[in-house]
């Protein structure tokens, strides 16, 4: 018999506080096996921010930090600039990345600060129960829209990918989906290649990844999945945004 | 009397529904009342508790600690109050889910297959009232109209009908 | 009577502001207020008022900051993480002499902390809700009810003196459900005609600004607004006595902590002490004068918190020395027991 | 050894993996819990299972770890 | 005789304290000739920021409101949500829009906030004495880049109105100078429309005015306008980046 | 002797930092401590340090954070309003005891108020740099040469205690330039095996953090902080005594006020009045112990302050009203002269 | 009344109108200065100027106001 | 002898640079000495004022507020601060720029045409130091030696072509 699939070694062997059927263990595990792959675990400072996966301090094996919501990159950038050859990956939802965080995401991204970032779409405040995120969808029923998101009231949505890309310190921008065993299959790619452009040193990688919050979403597991699917990739579309590839 | 009432069990067994029922009767009873539920991520999934004071004083603190009635309704929360308990107080547990008998003497124990009740009588997602019907049994923590009152005014506007099915439930709680 | 209602600390706090005829709110969620924020997002667009998600709390106390300067009734609440990154437009709403109402219903801390009930920020709201020299009123709420009176008060002495006004409440005020009589406040907002709301070319511009380069002039704004605060210290300190008149010890506590030294205070009468406490309503201006009546009748005071001691300074300063001042706390959302506290009074009763 | 190892305690019941099998041989637990209060995942016939590893792909809660025989 | 260029009444009859040659002056012009073209003075609202123009509340003749250091479009949010008919603008530098008020700046644009902001790009932190400011240019000498703004260690500069293009509630981005008559018209003219924009709520509606500061380039105000045209304006090319135009 | 040089107060401030090892500098501009970003952005790049100009003072303050968290020394400075937006961060350094240096050279506010010189951070610094219950160490320089030697003895004792430090100085002292002898601190940066910089495959990772959901493991945590600042509070009290052998007023002043006192002081005593001077040097922890001695020897304490009368709290709660406590203050921006403190001091000696 | 009035008082002597003036008519003042310290502007010869407000247009300050002769 | 001094007038004129020498000169002496900027917007185009202080004992205050020698470069600045001069003070006018005379008669005025002088010696922009020769003169605030040296370190490194021209008008200063 062969192994074809285990736990990666840069995941701890705990149990996640993580709902039922939440996507963040499914993008934790692939986090940990870019890192495995690229037998980075002993250099790599991982940076949990606040938000459901807050607690992913005790889910990874490499060391890690606690930020402040939405400052992630910004503790990420002092670990980097402190450790060049420390990898440094910063963890973060929607509401961190994209709300709170916008300043310390866009400026550590023009700077072309040479970390990789994983972002968690899931179009909701997940860790508060629920409230309106920036990339909630128009119409979307939250705790804070109860008469679904009206654009012209609440505003309009943010396409982190796309705003990025416009800014010459990034490496990468992609989005991706967990929705599926094959798009799971694309966002691991994407994952390793935003690890190995750090290793590379050729600036900001990101790779958005959309998710599901079955619990604020008021869908099972699976039901979300489709959610996802039907509603959030027509407003997101996956693909990849940015690669500056074989240039440095 | 004051009843210091601590309710426990899984998310999404209606633990803090029940405790808002109870806090309402008390509410119509003219009496003082309070109700606290636990709060934040560990409700996710996890357990649920919350507790209710009903009293004719002010009340002073809303957080249960040493409760003098307790309605457990999973094994993790039966183990964590039980100790907690009042000497001489009242104990009901639901024997459907758990498993376990209270080893403590100084307390009254009552076993309510709840849950299994609940499915039987077609009222899945009732058990919680049942356990508050055995409660009232038990108890008399408040008037039988003030009971009812509290169920209406605990349904949400567009779950009327649902009314019915509680009453229901406590029904047949109250009767066992 | 006007009928009781059960509601959550939380809800009343929000239903409250609607009835003082706040209809603009502007926040962030944050665990244990995020019903604030629910109950405003349903109602406010209902009646015609803006509930605004903003991007962070910096960007909401300074939405906040503009409406109010704007002359409208507004506020924003948040828990403790959020108020430190409310400081720098709370400093400057106090140097432009804008009232708004700011509400913190504190966690645990520092960092981030737990999201159990605290009252560590004591410090940060009655000496350093940002840089400089200023004051914010503070109301420390203990029962649903009195959160619902004491917003009415904030947003109307607020207005009156035009300094910024907190509520300072804990997660379990704001968790809690408790009867509560829902009564139209008595004032309405008041006139602003100081207000950058437009000049309809019927006077010269009006500026809302905390910059002054001159030392002197800055100085004396200063000094103009710390004789209001005089005034403020003289006219609206608050506090409830509680089984006084005969103390030995007098336990101060305040908000939800107060209602568990009640608790502990009858008991250790039962037990032969002579306890009483004193409760801050207003927690800036401090009721001094209140524990200064004391000083020759009881032989100890004893402060009560969810905190390491931090209002116990205000004790001590109002005392002076006189007679011993005790202190008694737990922290980090851990929320002492009548037991506890019962012990402590006890102790000293001895 | 078995071509799927289920670690029944860490599974949350979510249905994931049931719902991307392809060999639909997945199903959760109809008789009780695991000591968490979930209704554990299980396989009704493992010989039609082709190892593709659907299943732990997508299980958030590493629950599932597969191999495949030797050719 | 027939008047062929007066004092706007929107602009107070006042001194300033810019330096000579300061095109802030000019810009300030430019903004109380389009209040006065559109009649508005009276219903006018404007948010001054921190920077050199943080004494433009003594300046206009509107009411004035003087915001913390970044945090501008939040607070004329503050007003606009109020007072839906005022006319709000604000008034920023770069250091102030672009760094500290990344947040503010990107989520009003994204709300769509029905709001008009000038954002004066003058490639450094005037008010504070000249250090690198996020539009800063590469090689550019300041007080905090003294060899030379290195894009790898200090990062690269934004360009703003590409960035906020790619949001869904902007209605106008438009990037002009006032180097040279010609384009100091054009400049009125993107001005004008701003605030028309507002008045026929369209949205969020910037003019991002590329400027000088002779003082902190250490040039003469006539050299200062020949450095911006040589150098600036190839790093950021003026033109129209969005504009829904008609479209509500 | 070494050589006594000419320095700004901020640029030697900048070199201590330097010469103490840390290398890596967050920063943000702002008046009057810009000279700290320049001269580290010319410095830094040089010798393999670096320095980054964030994007606003929340950035820096967290970038902070992280590379302390990592294990280097680092710090970051501002001026008041700047301070406010590091609130946020520098209870998060507190609550997960990452020790690093924060400067503050304060300047006249509230809100954005001026540029010139003040105290009137006094409260922020020692009570509530931010949410929760912690302590920061603060230092108070009052002279060139003294801000060099506190920033060594502040990265000391910050990487002692695990706790964060800051440098509490004002526009005066930081523009000003005075001579300075540029001596190698004693003590280079402490072993930090507790450090997130990659465990290399050596040890079991390590965890930096602040959230404990658990309200008793997070009570637990601030009590063993607790015990620190116990210890901290025993052993690192430090104040200058000036003229007080005999003094029957003591004046208490810190940082640049303190030089104006000490010239009122000594004219004081040229028209006959026994005045001296207590120069706390620490303000958290506050040198209570010295100003405590004094109690039965002066006739009375005055504390001279920029500010509307913050530290006078501290002298309070220290003397605990054995004798009265007096204030003279002032603010904006606007530097006592001695002349005035002099008329003060000849007041109270009458 | 003249084509151009210049408030010599507001003027800061930055020069701009002089470097875009198509007439090339004015300049900064030789001898001495206005009560704020700087060379303000001044008109070489009025008659050649065309009322074109390139002057106006470019100056920072609203220094300069300027009329035409009705047609 | 402490010496209080005021130096005020348009920035650009080299206020504070002429501050900083007369400070370095201080400290060749082994005098304690203080140099404290006006700093902020206000130096911006408009005027630039130092205070620098030099003493045999530890420096107060570095802020003068009374100053015993001012030396005024521009009218505003003339007009600001001479009041202020204390009894028996120095002051040194540079009548180039300040037409106006002291009309009190409780200091010592010297009245130097520096800019002028300046010009006419092609020292352009070297005003400041005739005004500090003219000081060094009245009061022989520190030594030559120190004056000297003050003026090399003073200088940039990559500027040291200009120390000849400034030890030059400050002779210029000295001899009038
Ligand atoms: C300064 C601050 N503001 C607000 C919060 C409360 N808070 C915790 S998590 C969170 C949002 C989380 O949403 P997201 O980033 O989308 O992550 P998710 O939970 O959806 O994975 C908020 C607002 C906080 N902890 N700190
Ligand atoms: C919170 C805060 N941080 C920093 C400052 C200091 N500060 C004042 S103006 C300014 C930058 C101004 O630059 P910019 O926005 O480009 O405007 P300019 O002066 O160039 O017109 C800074 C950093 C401040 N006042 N407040
Ligand atoms: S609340 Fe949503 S995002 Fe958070 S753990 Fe549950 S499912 Fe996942
Ligand atoms: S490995 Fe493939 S076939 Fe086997 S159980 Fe999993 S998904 Fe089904
Ligand atoms: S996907 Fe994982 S957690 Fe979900 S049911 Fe299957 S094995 Fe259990
Ligand atoms: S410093 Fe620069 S931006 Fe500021 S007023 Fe002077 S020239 Fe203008
Ligand atoms: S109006 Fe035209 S021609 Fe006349 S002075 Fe001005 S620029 Fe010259
Ligand atoms: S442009 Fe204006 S300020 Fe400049 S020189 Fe001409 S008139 Fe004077
Ligand atoms: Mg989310
Ligand atoms: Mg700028």
């Amino acid at each position: 018999m062969s192994v074809v699939f285990e736990k990666p070694k840069a995941l701890c062997d705990v149990d996640t506080h993580y709902c039922p059927g939440c996507t963040h263990g499914i993008v934790h595990r692939l986090v940990a096996e870019a890192i495995d792959e690229l037998g980075v675990e002993g250099r790599t400072v991982g940076i949990a921010s606040v938000g459901c996966s807050v607690m992913s301090y005790n889910y990874f094996e490499c060391d890690m930090i606690q930020a402040p919501h939405g400052r992630a990159p910004a503790v990420a950038t002092g670990v980097k600039r402190a450790h060049p050859d420390n990898v440094v990956f910063t963890y973060q939802g929607d509401g961190d990345l994209a709300a709170i965080g916008t300043a310390e995401t866009v400026h550590s991204a023009t700077r072309g600060e040479n970390i990789t970032v994983i972002f968690i779409n899931n179009a909701i405040y997940g860790m508060t129960g629920g409230q309106m995120a920036p990339t909630t969808l128009p119409g979307q029923v939250t705790q804070t829209t109860p008469y679904g998101r009206d654009v012209s009231y609440s505003g309009n949505p943010i396409r982190v990918c796309e705003m990025l890309s416009t800014l010459d310190g990034v490496a990468l921008a992609q989005r991706v989906a967990v929705d599926s065993v094959p798009h799971i299959k694309e966002a691991r790619k994407a994952i390793v290649k935003a690890f190995k452009n750090q290793i590379d040193k050729k600036g900001f990688s990101i790779v958005e990844v959309l998710s599901t919050c079955p619990t604020n979403w008021g869908l099972s597991p699976v039901e979300a999945m489709q959610w996802l699917r039907d509603n959030m990739i027509p407003y997101y579309p996956l693909g990849v945004y940015k690669d500056i590839g074989g240039k440095q | 009397m004051e009843y210091k009432i601590k309710i426990a069990g899984f998310g999404g067994q209606g633990i803090l529904f029940m405790g808002k029922v109870i806090a309402g009767a008390g509410l119509a009873d003219e009496k003082e009342v309070s109700w606290l539920p636990s709060y934040g991520p560990e409700m996710r999934g996890g357990t649920a508790n919350c507790s209710v004071c009903i009293s004719d004083e002010p009340i002073g603190s809303p957080l249960v600690v040493k409760p003098n009635v307790f309605l457990a309704m999973n094994r993790p929360s039966f183990e964590r109050f039980i100790d907690s308990v009042e000497p001489d107080g009242i104990v009901i547990i639901d024997s459907s889910l758990i498993d376990e008998k209270v080893s403590r003497k100084d307390v009254k124990a009552f076993y309510v297959p709840a849950t299994e009740l609940a499915e039987e009588n077609e009222l899945n997602g009732l058990a919680n009232m049942i356990m508050l019907g055995k409660l009232f049994r038990e108890t008399s923590f408040c008037s039988n109209q003030a009971l009812k009152g509290a169920v209406e005014a605990c349904v949400p506007k567009s779950k009327q009908h649902l009314i019915e099915y509680n009453l229901k439930a406590i029904g047949i709680g109250e009767n066992l | 009577m006007s009928k009781r209602v059960l509601m959550k600390g939380n809800e009343a706090l929000a239903e409250a502001a609607i009835q003082a005829g706040c209809i603009h709110f502007f926040g962030y969620p944050i665990t244990p207020q995020t019903e604030v924020a629910a109950y405003m997002s349903k109602r406010l667009p209902k009646i015609g008022g803006v509930y605004l998600q903003a991007e962070s709390e910096l960007a909401a106390s300074n939405m906040l900051l503009g409406a109010a300067a704007s002359g409208i009734r507004a506020m924003t609440s948040s828990s403790s993480p959020g108020i430190s990154l409310k400081t720098e437009a709370i400093s400057y709403m106090a140097g432009s002499d804008v009232p708004a109402l700011i509400v913190n219903v504190q966690r645990g801390g520092p960092g981030l902390g737990g999201i159990q009930p605290s009252q560590a920020d004591y410090f940060q709201a009655t000496r350093a809700l940002g840089h400089g020299d200023f004051q914010v009123l503070v109301f420390a709420p203990a029962t649903v009810q009195e959160i619902m009176d004491l917003v009415y008060l904030a947003f109307d002495r607020a207005e009156e003196y035009r300094v910024p006004a907190m509520i300072l409440a804990d997660g379990m005020l704001g968790q809690m459900m408790e009867p509560v009589v829902i009564e139209k406040p008595q004032t309405s907002p008041h006139e602003k005609p100081w207000a950058a709301s437009g000049h309809q070319n019927k006077r010269r511009h009006n500026i809302i600004n905390s910059l002054y380069l001159q030392a002197e002039e800055l100085e004396n704004r200063v000094i103009e607004r710390y004789k209001r605060y005089e005034i403020i210290k003289e006219k609206e300190q608050r506090a409830e006595e509680y089984l006084m008149e005969d103390a030995e010890i007098a336990v101060v506590a305040y908000g939800a902590t107060s209602r568990i030294v009640k608790a502990a205070v009858k008991e250790a009468r039962e037990q032969g002490v002579k306890a009483g406490c004193i409760r801050p309503i207003t927690l800036w201006p401090y009721p001094t004068d209140t524990i200064a009546k004391y000083v020759n009748q009881v032989k100890c005071f004893l402060s009560v918190e969810m905190s390491m001691g931090q209002m116990v300074e205000d004790v001590r300063l109002a005392v002076n020395g006189a007679v011993p001042v005790e202190f008694y706390g737990r922290t980090g959302g851990v929320i002492p027991e009548p037991g506890e506290v019962l012990a402590k009074i006890m102790e000293l009763g001895r | 050894m078995e071509k799927l190892t289920i670690n029944r305690e860490k599974c949350k019941g979510c249905g994931l993996c049931v719902s991307v099998c392809p060999k639909k041989i997945l199903r959760l637990s109809e008789d009780g819990f695991n000591a968490k209060g979930y209704r554990a995942v299980e396989v009704t016939d493992i010989e039609k299972c082709i190892s593709c590893a659907m299943c732990a792909t997508i299980c958030p809660d590493v629950v599932i770890r597969v191999e495949r025989a030797e050719r």
